[in-house]
């Protein structure tokens, strides 16, 4: 099934047979995949195939039950979910999660925490080293939102920002932690089709810095629009993969968003 | 831009006529206001306290007292060891900041109200195990401590000597909360308080931070126990009841959670009203003090449910 | 020894059980603690005082005053706590999550205060609601008290139970407690139901507190503190949130209690640190309590 | 906006609750008014202000005096705020408090510095006035105190079970406060001295409700207690009677209490239970002695709604003993008041109370009484 082939680049993820089980409830079964550096490569499938699921064992919410996850050669399984950043690791959620009374620059400075150091005497102290490490963080999230165009709304606190500028918010306090894989679960979920196409240009934005995006994706015209390459989950099993056309026309993924009538 | 300068120096000029106040008190025939001030330092301070645990990482403790008591008797049985009295706070503080280090360690994994009822067995534990370790803390006959004048030079009233030693503590605390506030510390807190599992998978170290702001938390109730045992020079069980733990939460909570101006004015208010009560209520409303002391929680609570002060965040200038 | 020591136990547990129900129905709704439920404790057993004089006139002596006095007591705390929730927390419910709780902090103090000013600053006697009677059984001295207190708890909780399983209103109350926004959208008024519980939360403590009343024959302004505090604990340790955690919260907390004391040396001063031990203990191996749901967060 | 009126009402209801400002001399009652020992603290109010106004209406003192009451609320550090705001008030002359070994030990430390008179009506901790001793005490001395401490009471309750009862074996409970463990403590030691023994010793907490497991152990143990000392208050002693009865502890099984327990209060907790309770009174019986039976009538007449609690002849006589020093110094002179208090010989309700050079009352005048559930009476017991 898988496309054949020579890869385009350095293998960046590497799933090995991974699994996550709740009870009786296979909800991530036998996954392998693999993703390249540089790829932006979606995740598919019905509701309740797992895809969430296998983001939060890929992000270290869940310990998952089997398998292995190889983020540049090293195992990410069993690593706690702030490890998991700081090795390069960032991600949004399907329900936005933001820091709602906290401004949108301070999420944005709080997605730096990995890449900082002052701990409690710097600040007591106000010493320079704290000094220049706050202004850099300051700057890097003023970038960030810059990168994402919410320059002039860092000041608000993240509850009071429209939907569509929270979701592109916890993309920059996602970036802040410099990741090389970039996890997007529904980004564009809930937003209409220009606030969509925004979206899209800003995934490939992300992308031309050098981060690596995987995302969950529901609106097939995102999907064939960005993705280099798409997996499609059913059941907790990826059952195809491929680039975007041939997994469309891939006969058990129409099954399975259609059923069997569908497919035949 | 003239109204954020006006905030910049409102905390000074605050804190300069809260020193020279009790120079003044004897003129202005309010000598009981120093007192009074004082022990609303002192809760100012446990209020600062807790404000890391409660206002910044949004953690439920409900048992805080235990730690001021731990300060007030490490202090009273250290002095009576013949340690000096300043030796005596650094311990107190050092003590309360084990034992509470000890007690996150095992209790921190508990979530909301579960937290609140584990630390409320566990103030409870603290004041019970005081009342019956009779051979080391005299049980409930309390314990006398030796008068420390620390500030003789200034004022024979050792009164005005305490009000102004709080007071300095008092200060400290708010320079030191709200720098570590205004750090990646203090954001990784507050992101915590706001959403623990956005806050992990932004890369903060939950635990630890838990862990870090629950124990920081016991310095100041450490270091206020400590002060408490040496200005009243006597300390007992009584002192350290359940219904001091929920007046410290009611301080965090009605100043407005997270905002150190709304803890001092939540101990101003909370603290100081009962006291100016029994100083300015004629004989027949004596008993209605805590009747209108609960009037005022519920009232303040109904018009200003985010509290008197609520935090309000740091502008930072976006135009450069 | 051992048999007393298990009535004294089934009969204090039995007052904690009811008591936890009440605290564990509205945190079931609302998670939220109902710091003044010890004050309609306390209310609930004063009314019954007030009625224990005027009702002997009506229905006479003997049980059916007695069923009087308990059935009004409970209609007054239930209407009580009910008022409570809607002039104290109701303004606050969607504000913040501590905002209610510093409310019922002050509600509590005003109740307690308002008994002492205008009610009694003393204890007033609470009369006898039958001649005291003892049986000997497995040599363990049993009143006539303690079976009333007993079957009393066991057969309001047996009420509850059916209410809250099979009754139509019982279930919207458990939809809400499940899930309250859902609730609403499926036409079930929460406003109505959130009242309905702090009813039925508050005529089973004004019930406990006329137990109370009895149990120990005399009644003070202060009395909800100490048994509410304690309920709580029992409440947390079942599970919050789950009827029947509350019960068995209730009637562990007075077994560990009988037991501490009855058995340990010198084991009444240190009762309270035991118990309390034993509850942390108990939430460290399980964080939600005994029968508490995990409560597993969606991510 | 709605804050701020809200704001307003409340100053405005609290402008009217203020009283108008008056030139009378005060005698400050210093004691928990609210809180869990508000009820205690209530009775001694109202005794001073008997008291007082009795001297009013005397005409002793040429100018009009109050009992001024001051809310401690059993906590020390409210002890020390009032202790404070009556320190800074000329008008008070002397105080009758507090209530609380804790809060009286702390406070007696402002009054000292004042220096004003302390005269403690219930605090029976020996450190309230033997603080005063300390090289750190600064001030005159000035605690007084006329409830006996501990020891007097605890071991002429112990002779009294041990000679009088002829009991060989007994339990000690005591509420775990300064007041209950320091009975119960010199109870112990004067019963073993005395032959005797204790078989078991547990604390109580103050509040608890429900004893049948401690009663049910103390009944069961092998070693047969024939009988319980209880150090504390009447509130707990009397639930203590009324499970006794319920577990069939009954005569010749003795209980045993102090004055904190014998007061009417008990007969509204413990109901029929009460019977047969020993309880020992500092000081001679009412009925035996003219004024304290004056005092008991008087007290009823003034307060027909309020029974009497267990410290309020101690608070009575406190205020009494202030005024005659008042009386004898020629004025309300804070300092000329401590010093005529030092050389007190008062007739009263106590019986003659005079102070010992820590200013604690030297009569040691103990009597046993018995209660009488029926007639709600203490008749004492030779």
């Amino acid at each position: 099934m898988s496309a054949s082939k020579t890869p385009p680049a350095r293998v960046l993820l590497e799933v090995k047979d991974l699994a996550q089980h709740f009870g009786g409830l296979k909800a991530v079964d036998q996954v392998n995949l693999t993703i390249h550096e540089g790829e932006i490569v979606s995740v598919i499938g019905p509701n309740g195939a797992g895809k969430t699921t296998f983001f939060n064992v890929l992000t270290g919410v869940y310990p998952g039950t089997r398998g292995q996850i190889l983020f540049n050669g090293q195992e990410l399984r069993g690593m706690a979910g702030h490890d998991i950043v700081a090795i390069g690791v960032a991600r949004t959620f399907q329900n936005i999660r933001l820091f709602a009374h906290m401004t949108a620059l301070e999420n944005v400075m709080v997605g730096r925490h990995t890449r900082t150091h002052q701990f409690l005497l710097g600040p007591l102290l106000r010493t320079a080293a704290f000094k220049n490490e706050e202004k850099a963080v300051e700057v890097m999230a003023k970038e960030l939102l810059e990168f994402v165009g919410l320059k002039s709304l860092g000041n608000e606190l993240a509850k009071n920002l429209p939907y569509g500028a929270q979701r592109k918010l916890e993309i920059a306090r996602s970036l802040a932690s410099e990741p090389k894989l970039l996890i997007l679960d529904e980004p564009t979920a809930g937003m209409n089709p220009t606030e969509s196409q925004d979206l899209v240009a800003l995934v490939r934005k992300v992308r031309e810095r050098g981060v690596t995006v995987l995302l969950i994706e529901h609106q097939m015209r995102v999907v064939m629009d960005i993705s280099d390459r798409v997996f499609v989950f059913d059941y907790g099993v990826k059952i195809a993969e491929g680039k975007p056309r041939e997994v469309v026309a891939n006969a058990r993924v129409i099954e399975a968003y259609l059923g069997k009538e569908g497919a035949s | 831009m003239k109204k954020a300068l006006a905030w910049r120096w409102t905390p000074w000029v605050a804190l300069a006529l809260a020193a020279v106040f009790p120079f003044l008190a004897a003129t202005l025939d309010a000598q009981y206001l120093v007192r009074v001030g004082g022990v609303i330092g002192l809760f100012m301070l446990l209020g600062l306290g807790l404000n890391f645990t409660l206002g910044y990482a949004g953690l439920f403790d409900l048992g805080f007292i235990a730690f001021y008591a731990i300060g007030a008797y490490t202090t009273a049985i250290a002095m009576r060891a013949g340690v000096p009295a300043p030796a005596a706070l650094v311990l107190a503080v050092m003590m309360s900041l084990a034992v509470r280090a000890l007690l996150g360690l095992t209790i921190l994994r508990l979530r909301g109200d579960y937290l609140a009822v584990v630390t409320m067995g566990f103030g409870e534990i603290a004041r019970l195990t005081i009342n019956n370790l009779d051979a080391l803390t005299n049980g409930p006959k309390g314990l006398q401590v030796a008068p420390w004048r620390p500030l003789a030079f200034l004022s024979a009233d050792p009164n005005i000597q305490y009000y102004l030693l709080i007071l300095i503590a008092v200060a400290g605390g708010v320079i030191a909360s709200s720098r570590i506030e205004d750090s990646r510390v203090g954001r990784a807190w507050i992101a915590i308080r706001e959403d623990e599992i956005a806050a992990r998978l932004s890369g903060i170290p939950v635990r630890h931070y838990k862990l870090l702001a629950f124990t920081i938390s016991a310095a100041f109730a450490g270091l206020a126990g400590g002060l408490f045992a040496q200005w009243e020079q006597f300390v007992t069980p009584e002192s350290f009841v359940f219904w001091e733990s929920i007046l410290v939460v009611s301080i965090v909570v009605l100043g407005g959670m997270g905002s150190i101006a709304g803890v001092l004015v939540g101990a101003l208010v909370l603290v100081g009203f009962p006291p100016i009560m029994q100083w300015k209520l004629s004989a027949d409303w004596i008993n209605y003090r805590y009747l209108f002391f609960g009037l005022i929680l519920v009232l303040v609570t109904l018009f200003r449910p985010q509290g008197i002060l609520p935090s309000s965040r740091r502008e930072a200038e976006l135009t450069s | 020894m051992l048999v007393q020591q298990l009535v004294n136990g089934l009969t204090l547990g039995a007052i904690y059980s009811l008591i936890a129900l009440g605290y564990t129905l509205v945190y079931g709704i609302l998670t939220m603690i109902n710091f003044a439920h010890s004050e309609v404790l306390m209310l609930g057993a004063f009314m019954a005082l007030g009625l224990a004089a005027l009702l002997p006139a009506i229905f006479g002596e003997g049980l059916v005053g007695l069923a009087g006095m308990f059935v009004l007591s409970m209609a007054g705390a239930g209407l009580i706590n009910v008022l409570i929730e809607r002039f104290a927390y109701r303004p606050l419910r969607h504000v913040s999550r501590l905002a209610p709780l510093i409310s019922a902090i002050g509600v509590s103090i005003i109740l307690q205060n308002g008994v002492f000013i205008w009610i009694s600053t003393q204890s007033l006697t609470f009369p006898e609601p039958v001649a005291i009677g003892q049986v000997e059984v497995f040599g363990a001295t049993i009143s006539s008290l303690q079976v009333i207190i007993l079957a009393a708890a066991l057969l309001l909780m047996a009420i509850l139970h059916f209410f809250v399983e099979h009754t139509k209103l019982g279930k919207a109350m458990r939809a809400c407690s499940d899930d309250i926004q859902t609730a609403g959208l499926m036409g079930i008024n929460p406003n109505y139901i959130i009242a309905l519980t702090f009813f039925v939360g508050g005529a089973l403590g004004g019930a406990a507190g006329v137990l109370y009343g009895m149990n120990y024959g005399s009644i003070k302004y202060n009395l909800g503190f100490l048994p509410g505090a304690k309920a709580f604990t029992a409440a947390v340790l079942g599970g919050i949130g789950n009827i029947r955690g509350a019960v068995l919260g209730g009637f562990i907390l007075g077994f560990l209690e009988v037991l501490a004391s009855g058995y340990i040396p010198n084991g009444a001063q240190w009762r309270d640190v035991i118990a309390f031990t034993v509850l942390i203990i108990v939430l460290l191996v399980r964080p939600s309590g005994l029968l508490g749901e995990k409560l597993a967060e969606k991510v | 906006m709605t804050f701020r009126k809200a704001l307003v009402v409340a100053a405005v209801a609290l402008s009217a609750a203020c009283g108008p400002k008056d030139t009378s001399i005060k005698i400050a009652v210093a004691v928990p008014l609210t809180g869990d020992m508000g009820t205690e603290g209530q009775g001694l109010r109202r005794a001073v202000e008997l008291a007082v106004e009795e001297a009013n209406a005397s005409g002793r003192f040429p100018y009009k005096l109050v009992a001024a009451p001051y809310d401690d609320r059993a906590d020390p550090k409210e002890a020390v705020n009032v202790a404070n705001l009556i320190a800074s008030d000329p008008r008070v002359v002397a105080v009758v408090g507090h209530y609380n070994s804790g809060c009286a030990i702390s406070a007696a430390k402002v009054y000292a510095r004042a220096p004003v008179a302390m005269v403690s009506p219930a605090a029976t901790n020996p450190e309230v006035t033997a603080q005063q001793n300390s090289a750190d005490w600064a001030g005159p001395r000035m605690v007084f105190r006329v409830v006996p401490t501990d020891d007097v009471q605890g071991s002429y309750a112990a002779t009294f079970a041990s000679k009088k009862l002829g009991k060989k074996r007994m339990a000690l409970l005591h509420d775990k406060t300064a007041y209950g463990q320091g009975l119960a403590e010199q109870f112990k030691k004067t019963f073993l001295e005395q032959g005797g023994k204790i078989v078991s010793e547990d604390g109580i907490s103050v509040g608890d409700k429900d004893f049948k497991a401690l009663l049910t152990k103390i009944k069961n143990d092998p070693s047969k207690a024939e009988g319980i000392y209880f150090g504390g208050l009447y509130t707990e002693a009397g639930l203590l009677l009324k499970q006794m009865r319920e577990l069939a502890l009954k005569h010749p099984f003795a209980f045993i209490s102090g004055d904190g327990s014998m007061t009417f209060g008990l007969f509204d907790v413990a109901g029929d239970a009460a019977d047969g309770a020993y309880l020992s009174i500092v000081g001679v019986p009412a009925d035996e002695l003219a004024s304290a039976k004056k005092f008991v009538e008087d007290y009823k007449a003034r307060f027909p709604n309020d029974e009497r609690k267990p410290f309020d002849h101690f608070g009575y006589e406190a205020a009494n003993i202030i005024m005659a020093a008042m009386e004898r110094a020629g004025g309300p002179d804070r300092v000329k008041v401590i010093e005529e208090l030092r050389k007190t010989k008062h007739q009263g309700v106590l019986g003659t109370t005079v102070f010992d050079d820590k200013g604690d009352t030297t009569s040691k005048i103990v009597t046993m009484t018995r209660a009488v559930a029926k007639k709600r009476a203490f008749d004492s017991v030779r």
